[in-house]
């Protein structure tokens, strides 16, 4: 019969035969654990390797372990190490795993066609492709060599907003990039 | 091992549940609700670490707790109290207030004194102050819950906690109703979260406590309002942080859940509060139900007694 | 009526959780009730040779019992996991204790409805091991109305030993409430069933049984204090108010049905349904006074108010903060 | 700080369990208030006549810390007897031409100064226009070394009396009046201030957006700094200004801008027709004469040009600087976003930015996108400034018809931040590196893939190309190593180009002052050269705190040389001794070394071998002329500015002015709000009147926007994250009782809120954190809106910033969004074309509805006048 945690058990672990013969007389202990309890363990323990981070949010910079299971993110939580944090997250920090593997994540191309009502799907290349070909016309259409007899050589054709959330080293890299480029209106987050 | 503290009084409850005199020492929280900032960092975490489904989506009204109470997608609670209250002052017992104190828009100040905002010079500070406090289970040194539970589900752990057996509890319910503290919850949805039906509730993360880690509300708290421990010595920690309080002329700090002559032989999980328990939403002064149950069922014996004694009388009479 | 208490909540929201539990409780409640007085009366019946009271309580307790286990399974969040009961064997637990009282009763109780089926079968059909049916046929009734009196009390300590405010507060009272219940609504039962030559008896236990039920009710709701309140409001008021008239004119009616057979199944339903409105009246009572704060706020406060706070040390109260 | 830096505020409650006062001073009752020991409610906008107050009650009661002020701020310099003050000129300083609404600052110099000389200033318009005060953030002030000083601080035109008039007028009576404060209230905090600074004790003053976004933002933390150099609490341990900065690394994103005003490391963008040469550029950020760090400049230029350009730039062609554009002017980007609706701009990238929920006017953001020719969107959700074609609040009135709306948009998923390795700055300027710990899913890339293959291709396309215009693109060093399956380029190798190497050796240079001006090093950031030392990350540094100091130098490394509070050197007395036991923190110690060290718990921010005795040669300039007293290395003069007589748009001190939208007259000086502020007055960028104009009346309220713990600025990464869309399910407006009894508002139901631009509905909270004040006898409701809801994830609402008109503060371009004028109405909005006529019916009411200009100036020549704002001309110009 089903009694107990399973046919395969034996009669002597069934929990009223452990209150009889343990010391758990009241099942509220020892006699009560299923053996699915027995076999716990956080997962974190169960990780294959943890990532040292900083929380995404804000700039207290915090500092994350990020446990990693299986390629897939499995916990994260406060660093106790951070002589910032002390281990501690604020619900942002500890909603990051949430963040990062919210089913809302945007993981495709998409693309809106000029005057188009819907998304479409691109390939990544391709999009690349066609971005580089729009950036290369307008700044084409948009260069300017003098302004009031000035030197600029500029495009103010091509703007871009955006860097408080990004790494130090793409920060470098969009910065240098659009200079070379002639691209000036290049703002982010410091601004507002 | 069962013994004449059993149901009710001081006890050790990881020995008094028979893992012996050797067991880890029992594992709680000191929640300080006197440094808590309201940042919800508790809720998120444990939701996160136990993969507590999110249900709520509406704005309640109620300054900014929209996470309602503890339930099952709900194993900590962060309340938000606006009181119109005069600081450091002390409070009497009963409250001479209408049921919904507190809250937003009742009672406001007199349209154009603006007093209260500390416009006049003699008016002094604001008398206004923002309570808020993250509620828990409070693994119960006598936990009615457990007690209640005809399967085994509900057991006590070796750190002294009580703990939901997902796999063993088949939904009867019962340790609902039984919890002086409305904390545990059968789970209702939504459809396709896991343990659906199944009675839910903090576990005080007895997975990480296995593991050594602290529960992962403690571990976010920013400010350490939650605290988690040996329950003997946050018990010592608490004393003197409301000693400490007193002295510095909050004299309406108090501990709740701390004493473990309480009715529920003292909470595994107390706190210091500012207020009364019930503005809070906690009961005053909570106890186990089964403290009585010696007596019920003595009751319920002599009823049973009566019952065949009045159905043999019955019979007994004259036959018609 | 008690006086308005003053009380502080927040936001105005439960501090207990009312039971998850539905209609299938209160059913549970009430079919347990009969099952366990059928069997009472059944024994009783089979000892003073009234045969159709006899078969009346011992079918009436079986089905009884069956639609009191649907209602229980039907009410589990994880059906499936009904046998996990069995598990343990739990004294603290009102349930678990219920639950071995069932297992022990209900073995007998369907054995003996059981041996009642095989007499009703042509005597050419009663071969083989069915001819034991004949010898355990007493003895399994015995010991069935041995096992049914806590049958029908141990509900009560299932909903009292919660922290549901009007169910907590009448503990005292309840079984002798249910109990009560249980004897009028299985008397009824038979007075429904039987010629009113077998139910003198059962005439006997439904009025004895309803006047338990209705002065231990009274004086339940004496001892309440507010959580009595409930009990006379909304849903669970309509219903214990149909409740006692059904119980008194159940009662009434039985005394005189001893001549009619009309009259005993008028009153004999009364009974039942009476005893079906006290279930589902104590039971939503409990449920409402639940979902208010005021009835888990103002007894605790009154009492911390009275110096007497539940505290299990010497008597002079630990006060944790100079407001208690 | 509990609201929005929770996890900082941990610090805020360990020092208040240790005996700290925490006084919290806001226009609303806030999570920081439920924990401080004082909660101080003030008008929003008002916080310079708030410490102005407090200024005043040092400077009357001579409560300064003497010594600290005169060795150690500009408090005994003598200011040239042409300035003029606000106190005498309602309002305005000396220099204004009200034609430009610009300050010539000459008249603001220091005496002796002959400012016809001053060649290598850059023009004060031009200064306006391209945000030059985020240069100065780190630049200094270019003025000389050694000016006339007072050392009694008697001298009527010392910086010390001039400050002491300023201030004068700013009685607990008038700040009262202005703020809405108590008397008593005010005192109390002007007490704990004084009673709290000193040798001993130090008060530390934190702010964050709450003083930034306002026409005034600079001049806010300005009064701050004064009042911290008077108390003697800058550069010391517990002190200080911590500004709480805003995302994970817009730290970084300032120090490696992405900002079009700044190169790395706060080298300026050159302007056209004043940096044509490589040494005028350079020469404009040394100030040749000046002390300080600074005067290195042209190792730091140099340096990054070579980063830029590797072997093509040389001495022989001043390293490519004339690769660099020239910016002309305001490009900031509300500027940018006009030049949008204008059609000038083609393409726009949306790099981790939501403009269409985060930036003021959200319409005027929203209106601009759909008139672009292709829109580039890198974001890990579909935020809205991806969907304004589909269904944004223009779609809804018609504005905006899909079918008509010719933008292309390219919305591509960006890898997230366990998804890539890479350091993030935080807000004490520390950068912390992150390891990768997975990979990025489906089409998901960093930035750093995005614009390694972006450049890529585009060189590719222009490879063989002899046009001119094409050079800088295809000299550009843009060679890294690639890692992985999907070709990311190396992040340490781009931190290790940021941090600089020698050409030759490739050995990492380990301090900026190793960095060579001939073009033998290369370094894409100065200030984080070091951050590579010993060939080491030593941002990945992860010492556990509990093992070191509690400065915790070995965790991460913090911009300059991993020093840990910046300008240390003051938290020793002139002769270099600690200022009490207490508060020592950086120290002389003359046994250490060869002839003493400087030594203490940070690296000193002094060179270490320099004595507390030094004093410079005569006509020294630069790093030698900094003498031993001079704690303030990077400034012109070595001390601490309590007057700025360079610098600054708006004014060598702070002065209250009103918010740009404002239901009162300025109670102080006859110039109603920043005359130097930035506005663009045009049909789409209506703002509310304010007196002195008629029909203020019309937008009764004040309201103000800010943040909630919950969720996180546009909501990208909080509305569509359930854990946190859950706690703040809905967006709302909070109101106090009495301004809900006026307008009829109940809890939890609806209400509108509407300005000239907008009206937008949230439900209704009505609190006691929000409380009337009395302001100038008359009450005034404040109300209160988060700003994080928008038309996607998981839980929607109206935008507050389309509630806001764009004016910005002249020095950084940052917009006035604490403080608006508005009206309150319950139920909820119009909707569809009734919402535009509706808001139009308001925008009539209030007068701003036919084409309105609106005077800007309120005192002296040209006051009342109507002014068109600040159009810049159609850059669409020659080729
Ligand atoms: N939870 C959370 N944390 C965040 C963010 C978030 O969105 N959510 N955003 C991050 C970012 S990008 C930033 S920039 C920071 C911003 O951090 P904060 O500046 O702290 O953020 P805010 O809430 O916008 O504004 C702070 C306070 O300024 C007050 N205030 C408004 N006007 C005035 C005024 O005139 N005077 C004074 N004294 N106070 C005024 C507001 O009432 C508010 O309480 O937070 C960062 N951290
Ligand atoms: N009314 C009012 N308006 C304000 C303010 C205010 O106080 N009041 N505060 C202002 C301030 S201080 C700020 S900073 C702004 C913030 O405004 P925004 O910066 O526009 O707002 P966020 O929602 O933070 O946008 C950041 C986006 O970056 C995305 N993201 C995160 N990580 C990455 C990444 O690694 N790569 C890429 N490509 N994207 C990523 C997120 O999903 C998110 O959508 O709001 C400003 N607006
Ligand atoms: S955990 Fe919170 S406080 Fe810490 S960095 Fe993240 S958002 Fe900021
Ligand atoms: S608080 Fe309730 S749920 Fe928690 S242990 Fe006690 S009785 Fe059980
Ligand atoms: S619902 Fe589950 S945990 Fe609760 S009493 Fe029943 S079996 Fe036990
Ligand atoms: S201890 Fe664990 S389960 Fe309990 S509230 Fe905290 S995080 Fe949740
Ligand atoms: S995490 Fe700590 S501070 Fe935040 S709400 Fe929970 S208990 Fe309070
Ligand atoms: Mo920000």
């Amino acid at each position: 019969m089903g009694i107990g945690d399973g046919l395969s058990r034996t009669f002597l672990s069934w929990p009223v035969v452990r209150q009889v013969t343990g010391a758990d007389p009241l099942g509220r202990g020892p006699a009560a654990r299923s053996a699915h309890t027995d076999g716990l363990t956080a997962r974190t323990e169960t990780a294959d390797r943890v990532a040292r981070s900083v929380c995404p949010y804000c700039a207290v910079g915090c500092g994350q372990l990020v446990y990693v299971k299986d390629e897939q993110v499995v916990q994260i939580e406060g660093d106790p190490d951070s002589p910032v944090s002390r281990g501690r997250l604020c619900p942002k920090g500890s909603a990051s795993k949430n963040l990062v593997t919210s089913p809302l994540r945007q993981t495709t191309v998409r693309y809106r066609a000029p005057f188009g009502t819907e998304w479409e799907d691109l390939e990544l290349d391709v999009a690349m492709e066609m971005i580089a070909d729009r950036v290369v016309k307008a700044r084409d259409d948009t260069w300017q060599e003098l302004d009031d007899d000035k030197t600029v050589r500029r495009t103010l054709g091509i703007a871009s907003l955006g860097g408080a959330t990004l790494d130090n080293e793409e920060n470098y890299l969009i910065k240098k990039l659009f200079t070379a480029m002639g691209a000036i209106q290049i703002e982010n987050q410091a601004r507002i | 091992m069962a013994g004449k503290h059993s149901l009710f009084g001081p006890v050790d409850p990881a020995a008094d549940a028979g893992y012996g005199e050797d067991h880890p020492p029992r594992m709680g929280f000191f929640t300080d609700t006197s440094i808590c900032i309201g940042c919800k960092a508790c809720e998120v975490a444990c939701k996160e670490w136990n993969d507590v489904p999110a249900t709520h989506f509406d704005m309640l009204g109620s300054s900014y707790d929209n996470s309602l109470s503890l339930n099952a997608n709900q194993w900590r609670h962060v309340a938000f109290i606006e009181q119109a209250k005069p600081l450091g002052e002390q409070e009497s017992g009963l409250r001479r207030q209408a049921v919904d104190l507190g809250m937003p828009g009742m009672a406001p100040p007199d349209g154009a004194s603006a007093a209260h905002a500390g416009q006049d010079d003699d008016a002094g500070r604001p008398d206004f102050r923002w309570l808020m406090s993250s509620d828990v289970c409070k693994h119960c040194t006598h936990a009615a819950c457990l007690d209640v539970c005809p399967t085994g589900s509900l057991f006590r752990t070796e750190f002294g906690t009580v703990v939901v057996q997902d796999d063993i509890c088949n939904g009867c319910g019962y340790c609902v109703p039984a919890c002086p503290y409305g904390v545990i919850e059968r789970r209702k949805g939504p459809e396709g979260a896991k343990n659906v039906g199944i009675a839910q509730k903090c576990t005080l993360c007895y997975d990480r406590l296995g593991a050594g880690s602290t529960p992962a509300c403690a571990q976010a708290c920013p400010t350490q309002s939650i605290q988690f421990g040996d329950v003997d010595e946050l018990r010592e920690r608490a004393d003197a942080r409301l000693a400490q309080l007193h002295e510095a002329g909050t004299t309406d700090a108090r501990l709740y859940g701390h004493d473990p002559e309480d009715g529920v032989g003292g909470a595994g999980a107390f706190f210091l509060l500012l207020d009364e328990p019930e503005v809070y939403g906690l009961p005053p002064d909570p106890v186990v139900t089964t403290k009585d149950l010696p007596h019920m069922f003595n009751r319920a014996g002599v009823a049973a007694l009566t019952l065949l004694a009045g159905a043999a009388l019955s019979f007994l009479g004259r036959r018609r | 009526m008690v006086p308005e208490a003053t009380f502080t909540s927040y936001y105005g929201r439960p501090i207990v959780k009312p039971s998850p539990w539905e209609a299938d409780i209160p059913t549970y409640l009430f079919a347990g009730g009969v099952a366990a007085g059928s069997s009472l009366i059944a024994a009783g019946a089979d000892l003073t040779g009234r045969p159709t009271l006899r078969r009346s309580g011992r079918l009436g307790a079986v089905a009884a019992l069956s639609v009191s286990m649907v209602a229980l399974v039907h009410d589990l969040g994880k059906p499936s996991r009904f046998l996990n009961m069995l598990r343990v064997a739990k004294v603290t637990s009102p349930m678990s204790v219920g639950t071995w009282i069932l297992t022990l009763y209900g073995p007998f109780a369907g054995a003996v409805a059981a041996t009642e089926v095989v007499a009703m079968l042509p005597a050419r059909w009663r071969v083989g091991p069915l001819r034991l049916a004949a010898v355990v046929d007493r003895p399994a009734g015995l010991l069935a109305a041995l096992f049914a009196p806590p049958v029908a009390a141990y509900t009560a300590v299932l909903l009292a030993d919660t922290a549901t405010p009007s169910w907590h507060a009448a503990y005292r009272e309840l079984p002798f409430v249910f109990v009560g219940s249980a004897a009028a609504a299985s008397a009824g039962l038979g007075l429904v069933t039987s010629p009113v030559g077998e139910t003198g008896p059962a005439r006997r236990f439904a009025v004895g049984g309803a006047a338990l039920e209705l002065v231990m009710e009274h004086r339940m709701e004496r001892s309440m204090g507010i959580t009595a309140e409930p009990l006379h409001r909304g849903t669970a008021g309509r219903w214990m108010r149909a409740a006692k008239a059904l119980t008194v004119a159940g009662a009434a009616g039985s005394l005189l049905a001893g001549r009619s057979r009309a009259v005993a199944v008028v009153s004999g339903t009364a009974l039942l349904a009476g005893s079906v409105c006290t279930r589902f009246g104590i039971f939503e009572a409990g449920q409402e006074s639940a979902k208010d704060p005021r009835y888990t706020v103002v007894p605790q406060r009154e009492r911390l108010a009275a110096g007497m706070p539940v505290r299990s040390g010497p008597a002079a109260p630990r006060t944790s903060h100079p407001a208690t | 700080m509990a609201e929005a830096h929770p996890v900082g505020f941990q610090w805020v409650m360990e020092a208040k369990a240790r005996g700290a006062t925490v006084i919290h001073v806001d226009p609303r009752f806030t999570r920081t208030s439920a924990l401080a020991d004082t909660f101080v409610p003030l008008r929003v906008g008002t916080d310079i006549a708030f410490l102005g107050g407090v200024i005043n009650y040092v400077l009357q009661n001579g409560l300064d810390f003497r010594e600290y002020v005169v060795a150690y701020t500009n408090a005994a310099v003598i200011v040239s007897d042409d300035y003029q003050d606000t106190e005498d000129l309602d309002g305005l300083f000396s220099g204004f031409d009200p034609a430009t609404r610009t300050y010539d600052p000459a008249s603001w110099q220091y005496a002796g100064r002959d400012s016809a000389q001053d060649g290598d200033d850059q023009d004060h318009v031009v200064q306006r226009e391209t945000a030059s005060a985020l240069q100065h953030e780190t630049h200094g002030i270019g003025v000389e070394s050694d000016p006339p000083r007072d050392e009694t601080l008697q001298h009527p035109r010392c910086v010390y009396q001039i400050l002491k008039r300023h201030f004068a007028r700013y009685t607990p009576e008038l700040v009262s009046q202005t703020c809405g404060v108590s008397t008593e209230a005010f005192l109390e905090v002007a007490r704990a201030f004084t009673e709290n600074s000193g040798r001993d004790r130090t008060t530390a003053l934190v702010y964050s957006v709450g003083w930034t976004q306002h026409s005034v933002g600079v001049q806010y933390i300005r009064t701050g700094a004064i009042l911290q150099l008077l108390l003697g609490n800058m550069g010391r341990p517990g002190g200080g200004i911590m500004a709480l900065r805003g995302h994970a690394s817009i730290q970084g994103s300032t120090d490696i801008p992405t900002l079009f005003n700044l190169l790395p490391g706060y080298l300026p963008m050159p302007t056209a027709g004043v940096d044509d040469s490589l040494d005028d550029w350079l020469d404009g950020i040394s100030h040749p004469g000046s002390k300080g760090y600074w005067a290195n400049a042209r190792a730091y230029g140099v340096n990054l040009l070579k980063a830029y350009w590797g072997d093509a730039a040389t001495a022989e062609n001043d390293f490519c600087f004339d690769y660099l554009p020239r910016i002309t002017g305001d490009h900031g980007t509300y500027r940018t976003v006009l030049d949008m609706i204008d059609g000038k701009v083609k393409g726009y990238f949306l790099l981790g930015q939501n403009p269409a929920v985060g930036s003021a006017h959200g319409k005027a953001q929203r209106l601009g996108m759909a008139n672009l020719d292709f829109l580039v969107v890198r974001d890990l959700f579909e935020i809205e400034s991806a969907t304004f074609w589909k269904n944004s609040p223009e779609v809804e009135t018609g504005e905006i018809v899909p079918q008509e709306c010719r933008t292309e948009v390219f919305l591509m998923p960006a890898a997230s931040h366990v998804e890539k390795e890479g350091t993030f700055t935080q807000t004490q300027r520390m950068l912390q590196w992150r390891e990768k710990a997975v990979e990025p899913p489906g089409d998901c890339r960093s930035e750093l893939w995005f614009f390694y293959h972006l450049g890529r291709l585009i060189r590719e396309r222009l490879a063989g190309s002899t046009a001119e215009r094409d050079r800088p693109l295809l000299d550009l060093a843009w060679d890294y190593p690639m890692l992985g399956d999907t070709d990311d380029p190396d992040a340490e190798a781009v931190l290790m180009e940021i941090n600089g190497y020698d050409v030759a050796t490739r050995r990492p240079l380990s301090s900026f002052t190793e960095m060579k001006a001939d073009g033998s090093t290369l370094g894409g950031c100065w200030i984080y050269t070091g951050v590579f030392a010993d060939g080491v990350n030593q941002a990945a540094r992860r010492t556990p705190g509990s093992e070191q100091s509690y400065v915790a130098p070995e965790w991460g490394w913090a911009w300059p040389a991993n020093r840990r509070t910046l300008y240390n050197r003051a938290s020793a007395d002139p002769q270099g001794r600690p200022w009490s036991e207490r508060k020592a923190y950086v120290w002389w110690d003359a046994s250490r070394g060869a002839a003493g060290e400087w030594t203490g718990h940070d690296v000193p921010d002094f060179e270490v071998t320099k004595p507390p005795s030094y004093r410079a040669p005569a006509g020294s300039d630069g790093v030698e002329a900094i003498e031993g007293v001079d704690p303030f290395i990077m400034q012109g003069d070595g001390k601490g500015s309590l007057f700025v007589p360079k610098g600054l748009i708006d004014g060598p001190l702070p002065t209250h002015y009103e918010p740009v939208e404002s239901p009162f007259r300025n109670p102080i000086h006859g110039q109603q709000a920043n005359p130097t502020r930035k506005e663009y007055s045009r049909p789409a960028n209506r703002l509310n009147p304010s007196p002195p104009e008629p029909h203020a009346e019309v937008f009764p309220y004040v309201f103000t926007t800010s943040r909630l713990t919950e969720h996180h600025t546009a909501g990208g990464m909080s509305r569509y994250v359930g854990r946190l869309a859950e706690l703040q399910p809905e967006m709302f407006v909070e109101v106090s009782p009495e301004l809900a009894a006026e307008r009829g508002l109940q809890n939890g139901g609806w209400c509108h809120v509407v300005t000239a631009r907008a009206a937008v509905e949230g439900r209704v909270l009505v609190t006691d954190r929000l409380s009337p004040l009395r302001v100038e006898g008359r009450v005034i409701h404040q109300v209160w809106l988060p700003y994080h809801w928008g038309t996607g994830g998981m839980v929607t609402g109206d935008s507050a910033n389309d509630l806001f008109g764009i004016s910005l503060d002249p020095n950084v371009l940052i917009q006035e969004s604490k403080a608006g004028t508005c009206d309150v109405l319950p139920g909820r909005r119009p909707t569809g074309r009734d919402l535009l006529a509706f808001v139009e019916g308001y925008q009539r009411r209030s007068g701003v509805h036919d084409d309105h200009a609106r005077p800007i100036v309120t005192v002296g020549p040209g006051a009342q006048a109507p002014d068109d704002g600040d159009e810049t001309p159609d850059p669409a110009g020659g080729t």
